[in-house]
C-alpha cells in the first residue's frame, strides 16, 4: 500500500505535466509568488508568465497554456528555477509544455518548433549540428526577409571561417540512428 | 501461576471502529487468547463509564493483568493507571495497545487493519503477564529556578518567579540583558516605544532581591534531574570589578579606541573598546572587549584604567566558573538573524542602500546612530522611494521553509515610520499579508490608509543595472506584480530586506547540555505543539519565547510568563514523581567488566572497585535501556523494559507467523535466543 | 591528470577560437585532454523541446562512448555541459527513464552506468584541479591594466554547477585576479544574452545582448571573457545589429576566457584564435599589455 | 495461502520519544502507509539488542525496523549513535546467516516527521515484498547450535564495540 495521494481532484492537464516533467510533483506546491515570472529575462514578452501558467495549468486551462507564446520564449536560462523558493523545476515545465504543444498541434505563432526540427534533422542526418546548415535550411523557409537582413553577418562569419560549409559527419552515425529510433519508438509507448 | 488478563478494546466513537472490527477483536481475544478472563469492546473506554468498567471487572472478576487497546499512550497511559490504581492494581500492570494512530488513522483497509490490530493486542497481552508491580519515586524540588536568556521572554519568565517569591538566577551571554527587543524603535500594532515599556522590566530584574543576574555569562553544562539540577556557568572576564564599578561610564567615554558596533548597533554605529551595549544597560557595568582594546593589542594605553575613580578595572582578570543548584530550567534563548547575503540576488553588502531590517531599525531609532534621521549610507540623503523585501531566507526551500511569522507585521511598522518621518513612497513586496492577532489586521487596514503600497509579489532581484535613464543611479527591484501578471521594475532610492527569523546558531549545541530536542530547523521541540507549549520532553526543562518557534513581543511574554507559571507549580508541590522506569543492576550476575559504565551519557553508573561490581545510581538513571541491551551477562535489568517483556511482546506480535507447538503463551520463555 | 574532452558542435567551426585556445591552454599547462571518440552532437536545447526521451538517449550516448581510462569528462560549451549532466543525473534518479534509455543504447550495442562519468564544466576543472598555484606559476605575461569583465551566462552556473554560486559566480573573477587583471563587478555577468532567440525573435534577443553590452560599457570593460559558444556569438557577431536596432556604439571585444588566459600564460595569439572575432579584440589588449611580450595574432 | 499475494509481516522497534511519536503523528495527520509493521514501543534505538531482532526474524517476521531519532537529537543524549553502531555489527551477523540487508532497516524520524516515517514504513514494505517470504522460522530448532554461536559471536562484537565506544 502506498501512501494516500490527492490526485483525484488534480486537473487532466496538472496529471500530464507532472507525468512529463523530471520531478513534476513539487509543481502543486507554487505559492504562486510569482518570483519566476520576475526573473524572467523575456518575461515581459509572454502571454502568460511562468507563474500564471502554473495556476492555469491546475485550473485546466490547457488550450489557453498550450497556443501561448509563453513555453517559446523561455531561453532556458534556469533563473526560474534556481530562483524558485519551492524547488519547482519550472524550465522543465517549459520543455515539458513545448513538447505537448507541438505534439498536439498547438504550436501556431513561433518559429520555434521549426528551428528545434531543422536542428535534430541535421544531427539525425550527420550525428552533429552546423550553424551554417540550420542558418540556411532554417532561414530559408521560415525567415527569408531576416535571411537577407542577418547575411551581411553571416558573410563577415564566413570571411572570419566561422560559417563551416559542410558538416562533420561521425562514424558511426548508424548507431546512432538506431538509438534515436529506439527512443523514439519507446516514447511512443507512454 | 496463570494471571488473569483484562482485555478492553474501545470504539472511540467511529474513530477506530470505523476501520478496525472491534467487536471481533476482543471476541478473538477473550476465545482465543490464554489467560484472558475478560474481553471487551466499549465506546469510549477513556470516558468515566469506561473507565469504571475497567475498574469493576479488576474488583470482581480479580484481574491482575490489564490490557486497553485504544489510542497512543501517549495521551491516555495515566487514565487507565489510575483507573488500575484506583481498583487496587498496581498501575504498571496495565499496558496499552495503540490501535488508532498506529493503525485505524493510517490504513484503508478494513480487513488488514483487524488484523493489525489482534496482533497488537496478542503482543501487549503476552507482555503484559510479564510485567512488574512498580512504585514511582518522588524527590523534592529545589526552590530555585535558572532562565537562560534575558530578552523578552527570559525576563517575563524571571520577574514571574522572582515576584512569586522564589530566587532566580537569569544568564544572558551579552554584557546587558534586553535582547532584541531593546533594539528596536517601536512596537507593532500599537507604535509603542519599544524602551520605555522594556527598560522598567530590565531595572526591575537588575534591583529584584530574588534575582542573581549573571550577563556575559554562558551556561557550560547542566548535570542532574528534574528538581535538582546542577549547572556550571562561566562567567566571562569583564575586565571591570562588578562590584567596585559604580557605572559612571567615564571609561567609555575617555577610551581612544573606536569599532564598529556588529551586535546592538547592528554595524550601523561604533562603541568603544570598552563598552555598555545602549544607555539604559543593565547592569550599568561595562566590559573590555580585548579583540579590540589596545591594551590587549599592544600593551599600551590603558586610559581607563588610569581614569576610573573607584580603580574597578582588572586587565588580568580570568573567567570564573560557577555552580548553582537549581530545580527548573527555562530556556530562553531567543532567535537570530537570517545572513542576507546569502541571496545575492538581492544585493546586500555589495548595494550600498540595501539594509537589513534590523539595521533599519537601529536607522530609525531615536538613541540610534542617526538619531533617527532616515537617511541613506552617504548619511545624508533622505530617500524618495523605500521598497520592503518580504520573506527574505523564508518560505524558501532553499533557507528556511517555514513562515518567519513576523516579518508582515514588522514590515508595516516600518512602512509606517517611513511615511510618518519622510515624504518617501513605501513599497511592501510580499507573498501573503499575514496579520492575523488581535489589532493585527487593523494595522494593516491603518497602512493602506497611509498610502503605502502594497505589491504582491516575492522579489526576483535588486539590481543597479538600469535599462532606462529614469533607472539611472536608482535600486532596481524587479518582480511580478501577480495580481496584474506582469513583469514590473521599481526604482527606489532604499531597499529594506525583512531576514527570516532563525534560531541562535549554538541551539542545538546549549539544548544538548539541558537535554532537549531541536526540530530539523533548530527550534526546540515543546512536549506538545498544543496542549503543552512551554514544556519539553525533559521534565523540569521549559522553553519560552522564540527559540521554540519564530514568534512576537506578545507571544514571547505570554510564553515566558506560561513557563514561569508551570515552575512556579511545580515548586509550590515540592515534589516530584519520576517514573521508576530505571536499569538495576543484579550484583550476583556482574562480571565488573566496566561495559556498561562507559554507555551511560548520565554517568549513572558507578563502579565499586572494592566489590568488583558496578552499581545504577537510581536518581541519575532515565531509563534509556542501552545499558541493559549492551551487558554481556545480562545482569542488568531494564524496569519496564525487561528482556522478558519485550520477547514476549515480539512473540505476541507474531502470534499468526509462529506456529509453537502449544499456543502462543507457553514459549515465552523458552525462546531460542534469549537473554540469560 | 587526464581527462576525456567533449568539444562540441560549435567548437568545430563558429566556435573554433574556444577550441584552440582550450587545447592551446591545457598543453601549457601540461593536462593531457583525449577527444571523445566520435562523439555526436548534443542537441542544445532542441531536443529536449521535442522528445525528451530521444533527448537523453543522444546525450547517454556520449557518456557511453567514455573509455574505461577516464572517468571524467570536460566540455567547455554551457549547453553540453549542462546537457550532459543532466542527463546523468536523469538517469540516476529517474528508474523508468533510465530503464527505456538502456534499451535505445542497447539498440546500438552501448550501455552506460548513471554517475560512472564526472561531468565537468572547464572553468571548474582549471580552478579546482589545477589552482591557483600551478597557473600562477605559470604566468609570464601578467594582465595588468587589462579590465575584464567576466561572462558567466545561464546553464554553466544554473542549475547544475555544484562549484559556483548560481546567482553571482566569482570563479572566473578569481581566475582573471590571479592573472593581474582589473576584474569588473558588474550586476549582470550571469545574466541571460538570449541563447537562440537571435534565431527565432531578433527584437526580444536584441534587448537582452543590449543590456549585457551596456552593463559592461558602463563599468568601463575593455574586454567581456566568456565561456560558452553561444554567448559569444551573440554578443560579438550580433553587436553590429544590436548598435543598429537601438542606434548604440558599443565596440566591446567578445573572447573566449581561455584565449585570453592563454595570452597570460605567454602563447602567442595566433595559436589562440585571436582574430575569428567580430569586433576585434587584438588592438586593445596590445595597447593595455606591454604589446612586446604579446606573441603576435598574425 | 500460499497462491495469495504475500503480505509481509514485520516488527517495527520505535523509540518512545522520536519515532513512536512520529507514527502517533502520523496517525493524527492520517498519512496512510501499509499494514504490515507491527509496532512495539522501546524507551530508546539503544535499548535494541541485536538479540530482539534474531527473536523476532526466528518467530517468523519477514523483516525488521529500528527506528530512532535522529543523530544528534536522541532524546538520551547520545545514545541512538550506539544503536548505530550496533545496527552494524548486526548487518554483519545478518549477512552471516544469509538475512538480506534490505530486510533489516535503520532509520531515523523525529517526533514531527509522520510523513517520513510512513514512507520508510512504505520502503520497507515494498523490498521486503520484493524479496519475499523469510524462510527461517521452518529451520530454527535444527540450527539451534549454529545459531548459539552466532550469539556468542553478537556478545563478542559487543564488548569489543562498547569498551572502545
Amino acid at each position: 500500500m502506498v501512501a494516500d495521494t490527492p490526485s483525484d481532484n488534480r486537473s487532466k492537464f496538472l496529471r500530464d505535466v507532472i507525468a512529463d516533467t523530471p520531478e513534476g510533483e513539487r509543481i502543486v506546491h507554487c505559492l504562486q509568488c510569482g518570483s519566476c515570472g520576475g526573473s524572467c529575462p523575456n518575461g515581459a514578452e509572454m502571454n502568460y508568465t511562468p507563474r500564471a501558467v502554473i495556476a492555469m495549468i491546475a485550473a485546466d486551462r490547457r488550450e489557453e497554456v498550450l497556443t501561448s507564446n509563453t513555453m517559446w520564449q523561455c531561453v532556458s536560462c534556469y533563473f526560474c528555477t534556481s530562483r524558485c523558493p519551492q524547488d519547482i523545476p519550472i524550465t522543465e515545465i517549459m520543455y515539458a509544455l513545448k513538447r505537448m504543444s507541438i505534439r498536439e498541434g498547438k504550436a501556431r505563432k513561433t518559429d520555434a518548433p521549426a528551428l528545434a526540427k531543422t536542428f535534430t534533422d541535421l544531427v539525425e542526418k550527420y550525428g552533429r549540428s552546423f550553424e551554417f546548415g540550420i542558418a540556411s535550411r532554417y532561414l530559408l523557409f521560415n525567415r527569408p526577409m531576416s535571411m537577407l537582413k542577418s547575411s551581411g553577418m553571416g558573410m563577415s562569419m564566413f570571411a572570419k571561417g566561422r560559417l563551416a560549409l559542410t558538416p562533420t559527419r561521425i562514424r558511426q552515425v548508424k548507431q546512432l540512428r538506431a538509438i534515436i529510433n529506439k527512443a523514439r519508438e519507446l516514447s511512443q509507448h507512454d | 501461576m496463570a494471571e488473569k488478563v483484562g482485555v478492553y478494546v474501545c470504539h472511540c466513537g467511529s474513530n477506530i471502529a470505523g476501520k478496525v472490527d472491534v467487536e471481533d477483536v476482543a471476541k478473538w481475544a477473550g476465545e482465543k487468547v490464554k489467560d484472558v478472563a475478560v474481553s471487551r469492546d466499549y465506546k469510549f473506554m477513556c470516558s468515566s463509564l469506561g473507565q469504571k468498567l475497567v475498574e469493576d471487572d479488576i474488583r470482581e472478576q480479580g484481574l491482575t493483568r490489564v490490557v486497553v487497546a485504544a489510542c497512543s499512550p501517549h495521551l491516555h497511559e495515566k487514565t487507565f493507571r489510575r483507573a488500575c490504581s484506583n481498583a487496587g492494581l498496581n498501575p504498571y500492570l496495565m499496558e496499552m495497545t495503540n490501535i488508532r494512530e498506529h493503525c485505524s488513522w493510517v490504513h484503508k483497509d478494513r480487513a488488514a487493519a483487524t488484523e493489525k490490530a489482534r496482533s497488537l493486542v496478542s503482543a501487549s497481552i503476552e507482555r503484559v503477564k510479564f510485567q512488574e508491580p512498580l512504585e514511582p519515586m518522588f524527590v523534592d524540588v529545589n526552590r530555585a529556578t535558572l532562565v537562560i536568556g534575558g530578552g523578552i521572554a527570559g525576563l517575563q519568565a524571571t520577574l514571574e518567579l522572582a515576584d512569586a517569591g522564589y530566587p532566580v538566577y537569569l544568564v544572558e551571554r551579552q554584557p546587558s540583558i534586553g535582547g532584541h527587543m531593546a533594539q528596536f524603535d517601536k512596537t507593532f500594532p500599537t507604535l509603542d516605544c519599544s524602551a520605555c515599556i522594556l527598560t522598567p522590566k530590565m531595572s526591575e530584574v537588575g534591583q529584584h532581591e530574588n534575582v542573581t543576574l549573571l550577563t556575559y555569562a554562558e551556561l557550560e553544562e547542566v548535570s542532574g534531574s528534574v528538581g535538582n539540577f546542577k549547572v556550571r556557568i562561566r562567567q566571562k572576564a569583564r575586565h571591570v570589578v562588578f562590584d567596585d564599578c559604580t557605572g559612571c561610564g567615564i571609561c567609555v567615554e575617555k577610551c581612544p579606541r573606536k569599532v564598529l558596533d556588529t551586535e546592538f548597533e547592528a554595524g550601523m554605529g561604533n562603541r568603544k573598546a570598552i563598552y555598555m551595549p545602549f544607555p539604559q544597560a543593565v547592569p550599568r557595568v561595562p566590559v573590555i572587549d580585548t579583540e579590540s582594546c589596545i591594551w590587549f593589542e599592544r600593551q599600551k594605553c590603558r586610559a581607563c584604567e588610569k581614569l576610573c575613580p573607584t580603580n574597578a578595572i582588572d586587565f588580568d582578570q580570568e573567567d570564573e566558573m560557577i555552580e548553582i543548584e537549581v530545580g527548573n530550567i527555562i530556556m530562553a534563548t531567543g532567535w537570530d538573524a537570517f545572513d542576507t547575503r546569502k541571496i545575492p540576488q538581492y544585493g546586500y553588502g555589495r548595494l550600498a542602500n540595501v539594509y537589513t531590517s534590523l539595521e533599519f531599525e537601529r536607522l530609525c531609532n531615536a538613541a540610534g546612530p542617526t538619531n533617527g534621521k532616515i537617511v541613506l549610507r552617504d548619511g545624508k540623503t533622505e530617500p524618495k522611494s523605500v521598497a520592503i523585501v518580504h520573506c527574505v531566507g523564508s518560505r524558501d526551500e532553499r533557507h528556511n521553509p517555514y513562515c518567519s511569522g513576523i516579518c508582515c507585521m514588522a514590515s508595516l511598522k516600518l512602512g509606517h515610520l517611513v511615511l510618518e518621518k519622510t515624504d518617501a513612497e513605501v513599497y511592501s513586496f510580499y507573498i501573503d499579508m499575514r496579520t492575523n492577532q488581535k489589532n493585527y489586521e487593523e494595522f494593516y487596514q491603518r497602512l493602506l490608509g497611509e498610502g503605502m503600497r502594497f505589491v504582491r509579489g516575492k522579489v526576483a532581484e535588486v539590481t543597479d543595472a538600469a535599462r532606462k535613464p529614469s533607472e539611472q543611479g536608482k535600486l532596481i527591484v524587479q518582480c511580478e506584480d501577480t495580481l496584474v501578471g506582469r513583469q514590473q521594475r521599481f526604482p527606489v532610492d532604499m531597499v529594506i530586506l525583512m531576514g527570516a527569523i532563525e534560531p541562535q546558531v549554538d541551539a542545538r549545541e546549549m539544548g544538548l547540555k539541558c537535554g532537549i530536542s531541536c526540530s530539523m530547523e533548530g527550534w526546540y521541540t515543546e512536549r506538545h505543539p498544543k496542549l503543552d507549549p512551554v514544556a519539553t520532553m525533559t521534565d523540569g526543562i521549559f522553553v519560552a519565547g522564540a527559540c521554540q518557534g519564530p514568534k512576537d513581543i506578545p507571544a514571547s511574554v505570554a510564553q515566558g510568563a506560561a513557563a514561569a507559571a508551570r515552575v512556579a507549580g511545580m515548586i509550590t508541590k515540592g515534589k516530584v514523581m519520576i517514573e521508576p522506569i530505571v536499569a538495576s543492576i543484579d550484583e550476583e550476575g556482574c562480571s565488573g567488566c566496566r561495559i556498561c559504565n562507559n554507555l551511560c551519557p548520565y554517568n549513572a553508573i558507578e563502579y565499586d572497585a572494592e566489590a568488583k561490581v558496578s552499581r545504577v545510581i537510581t536518581a541519575l538513571c532515565k531509563g534509556c535501556g542501552t545499558c541493559v541491551s549492551a551487558c554481556p551477562a545480562g545482569a542488568i535489568r531494564g524496569a519496564h523494559f525487561s528482556d522478558r517483556q519485550i520477547f514476549a511482546e515480539i512473540q505476541g506480535a507474531l502470534w499468526d507467523a509462529w506456529q509453537p507447538r502449544g499456543g502462543a503463551s507457553e514459549e515465552a520463555e523458552a525462546v531460542p535466543v534469549s537473554a540469560p | 591528470m587526464k581527462y576525456a574532452y567533449y568539444p562540441g558542435c560549435s567548437l568545430e567551426a563558429g566556435s573554433a577560437a574556444y577550441d584552440k585556445s582550450v587545447r592551446a591552454v591545457l598543453e601549457q599547462l601540461g593536462v593531457e585532454l583525449d577527444e571523445l571518440d566520435d562523439w555526436n552532437c548534443c542537441g542544445a536545447t532542441e531536443y529536449f523541446s521535442q522528445n525528451e526521451l530521444v533527448a537523453t538517449s543522444v546525450i547517454a550516448r556520449n557518456l557511453a562512448l567514455v573509455d574505461g581510462e577516464h572517468d571524467q569528462l570536460v566540455a567547455p560549451c554551457a549547453a553540453c555541459f549542462l546537457n550532459l549532466k543532466k542527463t546523468d543525473k536523469l538517469l540516476s534518479e529517474q528508474p523508468v527513464m533510465k530503464g527505456k534509455v538502456d534499451e535505445a543504447l542497447a539498440a546500438g550495442g552501448l550501455s552506460y552506468r548513471p554517475g560512472r562519468v564526472r561531468v565537468r564544466h572547464l572553468l571548474d576543472m582549471l580552478y579546482t584541479d589545477i589552482g591557483q598555484e600551478a597557473i600562477r606559476a605559470k604566468v609570464v605575461q601578467p594582465l595588468n591594466g587589462l579590465r575584464v569583465a567576466p561572462y558567466y551566462g545561464c546553464q554553466i552556473v544554473r542549475p547544475l554547477n555544484g562549484f559556483d554560486n548560481p546567482e553571482y559566480p566569482m570563479k572566473m573573477d578569481e581566475m582573471f585576479e590571479w592573472l593581474g587583471a582589473e576584474v569588473v563587478d558588474y550586476p549582470v555577468k550571469a545574466h541571460c544574452c538570449g541563447g537562440h532567440m537571435t534565431q527565432i525573435s531578433e527584437p526580444e534577443a536584441f534587448e537582452l545582448i543590449r543590456r549585457l553590452l551596456q552593463s559592461a560599457d558602463e563599468y568601463q570593460a575593455d574586454v567581456i571573457l566568456c565561456m560558452c559558444p553561444m554567448c559569444q556569438l551573440n554578443l560579438d557577431a550580433y553587436q553590429g545589429r544590436v548598435n543598429g536596432h537601438f542606434g548604440t556604439s558599443f565596440k566591446l571585444p567578445i573572447v573566449f576566457f581561455t584565449q585570453l588566459l592563454g595570452v597570460a600564460l605567454g602563447i602567442e595569439m595566433k595559436k589562440l584564435g585571436f582574430g575569428k572575432e567580430l569586433v576585434s579584440a587584438e588592438p586593445v589588449i596590445r595597447s593595455k599589455l606591454d604589446g612586446s611580450s604579446v606573441g603576435a595574432a598574425t | 495461502m500460499s497462491d495469495q499475494k504475500f503480505e509481509p509481516k514485520i516488527v517495527g522497534f520505535l523509540c518512545n520519544w522520536c519515532s513512536y511519536r512520529a507514527a502517533d503523528l502520523a496517525g493524527s495527520a492520517r498519512i496512510m502507509h501499509a499494514p504490515n509493521v507491527r509496532i512495539i514501543r522501546v524507551m530508546c534505538s539503544g535499548r535494541v539488542d541485536p538479540s530482539f531482532v534474531l527473536k523476532a526474524l526466528s518467530m517468523g517476521a519477514d523483516g525488521v525496523m529500528i527506528a530512532g531519532c535522529h543523530p544528534g537529537e536522541c532524546h538520551y543524549l547520545e545514545q541512538n549513535y550506539k544503536a548505530m553502531r550496533r545496527f552494524g555489527m548486526l548487518q554483519h551477523t545478518l549477512r552471516g546467516l544469509g538475512v538480506e540487508d534490505k530486510r533489516v532497516q535503520l532509520v531515523w524520524a523525529s517526533a514531527a516527521e509522520g510523513q517520513r516515517l510512513a514512507d520508510a514504513i512504505d520502503q520497507l514494505v515494498a523490498d521486503v515484498r520484493e524479496l519475499g517470504p523469510l524462510q527461517w522460522a521452518g529451520n530454527w530448532e535444527e540450527n539451534g547450535e549454529r545459531l548459539q554461536a552466532l550469539e556468542d559471536i553478537v556478545k563478542e562484537h559487543e564488548e569489543a564495540m562498547e569498551v572502545t565506544a
